[in-house]
């Protein structure tokens, strides 16, 4: 049964620059309780958890430990601090160090001596496995270990320094149903041993499964809490995406045209060998139709727009473009075939901060005849003149397309990115994310401007972890999980509930038959 | 937008401070330098500035540090062509011997021997030379683009082995000593048809500087390379290609340009032109190839590149800031005693220092950029 | 004949040694995340330091105080630019091999009168032991031994190791990036140092270094990091430099071929032909907080 | 940060003081400039060779020269640590290249371009360097020594100063086959090149010609040190490496022809306990004469020196120059005749010496007679072997 409070954050706020990342948060966590603590990406969970782990530093507030029985203030200077009063991270990388053996990771930075005593270590690290059945493999370099071993070993680092707070940061993103099961159990078993554990997630039913309480973070806010006995999915989901206003951005009604792209029985790899990231996805998108992809993010969208734009090679099936087939192309070639891509990072694969707006005006066509002469020589007149039409027509505020990229505004380096994308030729657009991290004012003109792509008889496809975006923009929908798109569902008259994707994006039936054990006890609409 | 110029002028300033600064710490130190090496005599120290000022006004003086300028130019043009990919082709030193030992094998055994043929020859000394380069270069870059194994170390190895390498030709196949002569190991003299003109010679005179000066075609070909060169990263799209990698590689990829053959061919032009690094002494102050000759351009062309932040025009000018040292160098240790070694140690310390001083500052030059764009596009 | 294997073992072990150090040092600056291509220039520094320190201070112990202390101060630069300041390592090292040469010509002018060579220095001996030979055993039968011990059976050493793999983790575990860092350069100077000590005690000459700090780097790729086995490779040159004074070696075997013979064989290693080289996975990457 | 700051300066403060006092006790000090007003009526520059000042081998014995030049004719040597002064008439001045000596041809040029009448490159490296700037300054007058070209292409104004090293070696070779007592020696060569095999062919010529013991095969072990330029002449510890392995091989005299390289031959006698012989300069005259006691005791070991007499080659040149006010361009052989090569007799190898003397002056005077006819080569010295018989 939970206990007394032991941890207290007061008024935490943390600006970075031009964003206010945490916004005035109260936070407590009781003893041998397990709170949950989910939000959107970008919503501040992960800034709270590095300012409790003193990775950060707030602005502002206060946090208060139980020390000796007591709360006290305390202000961390560092994760050495924090670790030295019981608390312990799981970071959604893990920070293990390849290269290092397992039991030399478990003890790095809390050794038990200047000379390492490796047995007595180990006999006490074999103490831990045997209380928290987390067993793995000591003497081996960690890197060989499965990514669930090596889960077990972050979570054996934190146990080793005694840490009595556990700040799991997405733990099950990166783990198979089996491994989340046993995580669980594990989690549990931390518990009843008088643990408290921080749980941060978005995957609404491990939350249910899982929690004693819940709170919901919204841009920077922690907008309730509450003890799982009155939490519901609808409820936490409704509190995760807010009531934004809404934008009444007609849809222009466009009757479909020839198919312009075609995926059949798509299968890609992920990142970690033999995992599927995408398994047997086949749909289809045909002019002037906009096609959302919804899902919990990390059920394999992005290998699917890696896939079909080129980045990754797929394991089987079929891509084709007005016919074409383009499965295993590369980038430069899809695009010539009339690809647009609007990234989901724009810093990472969108811009270049330092080049300036004329400069990132063509990427990908910079070669083409009318930027440069033979393809070679850059005809900066009218790149110039090209940039300065996008600044233009996509209301980008900048004083000139001279300056760099790096310094707009984040809301601006998207229109620009936005309209770069739409004013090149092209059949399809992939739009990942389209309006992450940008004002109202940039997302209802991004909005516009995708409808009248669709007016234009482009094919769109939508990858959005906004619900209400979503829904707003897409023709039909498809819903993502585990790499297969479980349902599609048809929107042509924006009939689709934010309740009916939740439900699938959540696994819908998939998920009961799967994960029975776990989330049985709970009834879905 | 008069406010704009203005502002491009202030940007031009700041990126200035680094090598104002460096120099700045730089002769501070040289000042305790020769204040120790003359025992503490402050008149021979400031002496010894008056010294290096006049470097920098005599005419014969500004000949030397021009040719002295111009194998650096080359390095370090080929360094920054690789550097702005964002691969540290280290190689260059290895791949400016290799790059003269085949141009010296077409020199030796396949040039024209008709004196009015020599411009062929000069074309294909430097055909022959970008050649050795790059295929010096092609190891390492194979190496990156199949294997993923770093530049640097392939380029260190690299390096040793193409000094031996020469050593090997020029002690055995090509070796030019003839017996009974005890001379530095060289291989055969080059035609006369190869050798490269001296500059004072093809103006008949019409020029500023002593015939003795060692100024060749060759620096025609270096200004050459800064002028293509420039062209080629300001005015080309592999230019842009290679300023894409080196500035954002995920976003190179996305924009559907292949960073691995990017990389490979940033590499191979790169050695390509490390290959006519010391032209200059080869064909034109020795007229024969021995690996004995002036080492360490290679290393220099780095720093010049750093310090001229990859920038045609910025290498230029560092490579006259070292042309100028070393002449001051020979000036001091000519007037004064003082060892030439006190400039090495100098221009180690200046490297070190800019570099260090570019980092902070371009740092604080994007933060004000940024506020200040920000504000005067009201946004925020 | 068993002059010649005499020969051999002796040689074999004089010229090992510097290159030896040389490698052991780039192991831990390597190892913590700072390539450091001034291996050269400590060997040279260190050399100097050693004579100078000797022959003016009339004690071996002076000469190694200022031997240790001119390579500790020539890695401390390095620590500071790279460390601190960030700045390209490759450069760094560049720089603080031309400062070496410079700095070690400059001082014997001042010192000894001439700029090329120290005088000879008469103070070789420590408790009536040839340092040379002593510096050079210690490398097999002490330093080796421990730098392994101190990288992989200490605290220090398994810190040392992980900010060289993973600076972030181990920054999440409250080791500071910059501290470690810091300690594997300066523990790496001061190896190296070793090295230009067990180089040439009795003259100091420009130009003595000749190369084994290059020739240490590639040792310690053929190490595969590992400090016994660096030690090892290191040997393997030091062997190749023992035979190629052999008349039947000579006759049979190119001197180019056993010069390069080291450089190629590391290439083939690190193309993957002949087992496997790696590199810790931060090795030359200046570590910055944040994201 | 600011920490890290101070640390390095108090350190660098620390060291460079440190290093300066302990220079300053040692070193005598004197004032900078000490060059007399006046203009010399002759200006002499030289350019040395990598290994340098303090070689107590070659390029010191080029030194001496000067010295005797700035004596014997009152002239001085400008920015000379030792501060030599004996009159105005000749300004002298000494040049060292870089490390590697890849700016030989650069500090001649110096020296050309600023008025320096007489211009010396010490050492066969010069030879193409000479070449190019002799061109470029037709009227200054060259010279090089150790090396020539053949006489198609010898420049007007160069003078090539040579010596018949394998005379002086044949006296030491002599003295070594007198004196051994394993009947084995050794010689350790620099480089593999022409020039050091006519020391190396001398040497073993007079060896056998007075120990038929030594005409046996293997009685005389040779090596070289290398053949890279850069580690030739400038590598004692391999020298004491390839010294300690012919002494431990049963020689019991080693002559080396290494410049600096030789100073670890002679460690390698002070520890085996054996005997060396010096070169160019008289190497155990300058090292028993030394302020370490380090050099003394290796003086010990020394028996001799092949005297290669650059100081006699350098002054000769000079003063030549500074009666005639030109030299022409022509080689000067400095052999035994010449009183260009030789042995070396002092005051601390006489004892040494004295009971083969006569014998040795003996050869000397038959060389000179030409009654023998010293080898320069290898071919001939399979010839004078042959003379020999068993």
């Amino acid at each position: 049964m939970p206990g007394d409070i032991i941890l207290k954050m007061e008024n935490i706020t943390k600006r970075f620059p031009g964003v206010l990342a945490n916004d005035h948060i109260n936070f407590d966590l009781r003893e041998g309780e397990v709170h949950a603590l989910v939000g959107e990406n970008g919503a501040g969970k992960s800034t709270l958890m590095k300012i409790l782990y003193g990775l950060y530093h707030p602005d502002e507030g206060t946090i208060y430990i139980k020390v000796d029985g007591e709360l006290k203030p305390v202000k961390f200077k560092n994760p050495q601090d924090a670790i030295k009063h019981g608390i312990g991270m799981v970071h959604q990388h893990f920070m293990l160090v390849y290269g290092l053996t397992t039991i030399e990771n478990i003890i790095l930075g809390y050794e038990p001596s200047a000379v390492i005593d490796f047995d007595t270590a180990k006999k006490e690290i074999q103490k831990i496995m045997d209380e928290s059945g987390l067993h793995v493999p000591l003497d081996v370099d960690v890197e060989v270990l499965s990514v669930g071993q090596q889960q077990r070993v972050e979570i054996l680092k934190v146990l080793y320094r005694k840490a009595k707070i556990l700040i799991l940061d997405e733990p099950t993103a990166v783990l198979t149903p089996q491994e989340t099961d046993e995580l669980f159990n594990i989690i549990n078993r931390l518990k009843e041993q008088g643990h408290s554990i921080i749980f941060i997630s978005h995957k609404l039913h491990e939350v249910m499964a899982i929690a004693d309480r819940i709170s919901v973070m919204r841009k920077g806010r922690l907008v309730h809490t509450m003890p799982k006995s009155e939490a519901t999915k609808e409820k936490i989901a409704e509190l995760m995406v807010g009531h934004p206003v809404l934008l009444d951005v007609p849809r222009p009604n466009v009757t479909p045209g020839e198919t312009i792209l075609e995926v059949e029985n798509l299968t890609v790899e992920s990142d970690t060998k033999g995992v599927m990231a995408v398994d047997n996805v086949s749909f289809y998108i045909r002019a002037g139709e906009i096609y959302g992809i919804a899902g919990v993010e990390g059920n394999g969208q992005a290998e699917l727009i890696e896939a079909i734009y080129g980045l990754r090679p797929p394991k089987g099936g079929k891509i084709t473009i007005k016919g074409e087939d383009i499965t295993g192309k590369p980038t430069h070639v899809i695009r010539k075939k009339g690809v647009s891509h609007i990234p989901g990072d724009r810093h990472k694969f969108g811009v270049f901060l330092p080049f300036t707006l004329a400069d990132n005006s063509i990427l990908g066509h910079h070669r083409e005849e009318n930027f440069a002469k033979y393809g070679i020589f850059r005809k900066f007149s009218n790149i110039a003149q090209w940039a300065r039409e996008i600044i233009k027509k996509f209301d980008v505020r900048t004083p000139s397309e001279k300056v760099p990229m790096s310094a707009l505004s984040g809301g601006n380096q998207q229109k620009f990115v936005v309209g770069r994308e739409i004013s090149f030729e092209h059949e399809l657009m992939i739009a990942a994310h389209p309006t992450r991290g940008v004002d109202i004012g940039a997302m209802e003109f991004i909005y516009r401007q995708l409808f009248e792509e669709k007016k234009q008889k482009k094919a769109i496809l939508l990858v959005s972890a906004d619900l209400d975006e979503l829904l707003l923009l897409s023709d039909r929908i498809g819903v993502m999980f585990k790499g297969k798109i479980i349902k599609e569902l048809d929107n042509t008259s924006r009939q689709v509930t934010p309740k009916e994707v939740g439900y699938y994006m959540l696994g819908g039936d998939v998920e009961i038959h799967e994960d029975s054990d776990i989330a049985g006890g709970e009834q879905s609409a | 937008m008069p406010k704009k110029k203005t502002n491009n002028i202030k940007y031009f300033l700041l990126s200035l401070v680094a090598p104002v600064v460096g120099i700045l710490i730089s002769a501070i130190l040289l000042f305790f330098l020769i204040l120790l090496i003359r025992k503490g005599s402050i008149s021979d120290t400031i002496h010894a500035f008056y010294i290096m000022g006049q470097t920098l006004t005599s005419t014969q003086d500004l000949g030397y540090i021009i040719a002295r300028a111009e194998p650096l130019v080359i390095s370090g043009i080929a360094a920054a062509i690789a550097f702005r990919a964002g691969v540290f082709n280290i190689g260059t030193e290895g791949q400016y011997y290799i790059g003269g030992l085949v141009a010296s094998i077409y020199a030796i055994y396949f040039s024209f021997k008709s004196p009015s043929l020599h411009w062929l020859n000069v074309i294909f000394v430097v055909i022959f030379a970008m050649l050795g380069g790059a295929l010096w270069a092609l190891i390492p870059a194979i190496l990156k683009v199949k294997k993923g194994v770093h530049e640097v170390i392939t380029t260190i190895m690299m390096n040793q082995i193409a000094y031996t390498t020469a050593k090997y030709f020029v002690n055995g196949p090509l070796s030019g000593v003839k017996g009974g002569e005890s001379l530095e190991p060289k291989t055969m003299n080059f035609p006369a048809a190869v050798d490269f003109h001296r500059l004072y010679d093809i103006f008949h005179g019409h020029f500023p500087f002593p015939k003795y000066i060692p100024l060749y075609e060759s620096l025609f070909i270096a200004a050459i390379i800064v002028f293509v060169a420039y062209i080629i990263i300001f005015y080309t799209n592999w230019g842009f290609e290679i300023e894409m990698l080196g500035t954002n590689p995920n976003a190179t990829k996305y924009s559907g340009v292949p960073p691995k053959v990017v990389v490979f061919n940033a590499m191979l032009w790169s050695g390509a032109i490390a290959g006519l690094i010391n032209i200059q002494e080869i064909f034109g102050i020795k007229g024969y190839y021995t690996h004995h000759m002036t080492s360490g351009l290679g290393f220099d062309g780095i720093a010049v590149a750093l310090i001229g932040y990859n920038n045609p025009i910025g290498v230029v000018l560092a490579a006259f800031l070292f042309g100028f040292l070393r002449t001051a160098g020979y000036n001091l240790q000519f007037e004064l005693g003082i060892p030439n070694s006190t400039m090495d140690l100098i221009t180690g310390f200046i490297i070190i220092v800019m570099v260090i001083a570019s980092v902070a500052m371009n740092r604080y030059i994007s933060k004000l950029r940024r506020k200040e764009v920000l504000s005067e596009a009201g946004d925020r | 004949m068993w002059q010649t294997i005499w020969f051999i073992i002796r040689s074999t072990i004089i010229s090992s040694a510097p290159i030896g150090y040389a490698a052991l040092g780039g192991v831990f600056n390597e190892r913590s995340g700072v390539v450091n291509i001034a291996l050269e220039g400590i060997l040279l520094v260190s050399s100097f330091g050693y004579v100078a320190g000797a022959f003016f201070g009339h004690s071996a112990w002076w000469g190694l105080f200022w031997g240790i202390m001119a390579g500790l101060l020539l890695s401390l630069i390095h620590a500071v630019a790279t460390v601190t300041f960030k700045i390209n390592h490759i450069v760094s090292g560049v720089a603080l091999n031309t400062i070496a040469i410079g700095v070690t010509r400059m001082l014997s002018l001042v010192m000894f009168g001439q700029e090329t060579q120290s005088k000879t220095n008469s103070y070789t001996q420590i408790f009536g032991m040839d340092i040379q030979w002593l510096v050079a055993l210690m490398l097999f039968l002490v330093i080796a031994p421990l730098s392994y011990w101190l990288l992989f059976k200490t605290s220090l050493g398994l810190r040392l190791r992980s900010v060289g793999e993973n600076p972030e983790a181990a920054d999440s575990l409250g080791i500071s990036v910059e501290k470690m860092r810091y300690t594997g350069v300066l523990i790496g100077g001061v190896i190296a140092s070793l090295g230009g000590i067990a180089l040439y005690p009795t003259i100091w000459q420009s130009g003595i270094s000749g190369g084994r700090g290059f020739i240490g780097l590639a040792s310690m790729i053929l190490g595969n990091w590992m400090p016994i086995r660096s030690v090892l490779a290191s040997t393997m040159f030091g062997f190749a430099d023992a035979i190629r004074l052999l008349d039947f070696v000579k006759a049979y075997i190119p001197d180019e071929f056993l010069t390069a013979l080291p450089y190629v064989l590391v290439l083939v290693v690190l193309a993957g032909l002949i087992g496997k080289a790696r590199p810790p996975r931060a090795d030359g990457v200046p570590y910055v907080r944040g994201e | 940060m600011k920490k890290v700051f101070t640390i390095i300066t108090v350190l660098a403060l620390v060291l460079t003081l440190g290093l300066m006092g302990c220079g300053q006790s040692q070193t005598s000090n004197q004032n900078s400039g000490g060059q007399a007003s006046g203009e010399p009526k002759l200006k002499v520059g030289v350019v040395f060779d990598i290994g340098g000042r303090g070689d107590k081998s070659f390029n010191d014995s080029a030194y001496r020269g000067l010295v005797k030049a700035a004596k014997e004719l009152g002239g001085y040597i400008k920015d000379d640590p030792d501060n030599v002064n004996y009159g105005t008439n000749i300004e002298m001045k000494y040049l060292e290249p870089k490390q590697g000596g890849s700016d030989r041809e650069q500090l001649l040029r110096k020296l050309a371009e600023n008025g320096y009448d007489l211009v010396i490159g010490v050492g066969f490296a010069f030879t193409d360097a000479i070449k190019n700037v002799a061109k470029d300054f037709p009227n200054v007058h060259f010279a090089i020594i150790d090396s020539c070209y053949s006489p198609d292409e010898h420049p007007a104004n160069v003078t090539c100063l040579l010596f018949k090293e394998q005379e002086g070696s044949f006296l030491v070779g002599a003295i070594a086959g007198y004196k051994t007592e394993t009947n084995k020696i050794g010689f350790i060569g620099g480089m593999d090149i022409p020039l050091i095999r006519k020391f190396m062919v001398g040497y073993e010529a007079g060896a056998m010609y007075v120990n038929p013991e030594l005409r046996k095969d293997g009685a005389i072990m040779t090596a070289f040190v290398s053949d890279d330029p850069g580690q030739a002449w400038n590598n004692p510890p391999k020298g004491k490496e390839i010294a300690i392995s012919q002494y431990d091989q049963g020689a019991d005299i080693i002559y080396h022809a290494a410049g600096g390289t030789g100073m670890g031959v002679f460690e390698a006698a002070l520890e085996k306990n054996k005997w060396a012989i010096g070169v160019d300069s008289d190497q155990g005259l300058i090292l028993a004469t030394s302020d370490q006691e380090k050099d003394r005791e290796m003086a010990k070991h020394i028996i001799t020196s092949m005297l290669k007499r650059v100081d006699t080659a350098v002054y000769t040149i000079i003063k030549e120059m500074y009666d005639n006010g030109k030299v022409d361009a022509k080689v000067m052989e400095f052999g035994l005749k010449e009183n260009g090569v030789g042995y070396a007799y002092n005051d601390y190898n006489k004892d040494l010496l004295d009971p083969i003397k006569p014998q040795v002056d003996e050869l000397k005077q038959k060389i000179i007679n030409g009654e023998i006819k010293v080898p320069a080569t290898d071919d001939e010295l399979q010839q004078f072997k042959a003379s020999l018989g068993q």
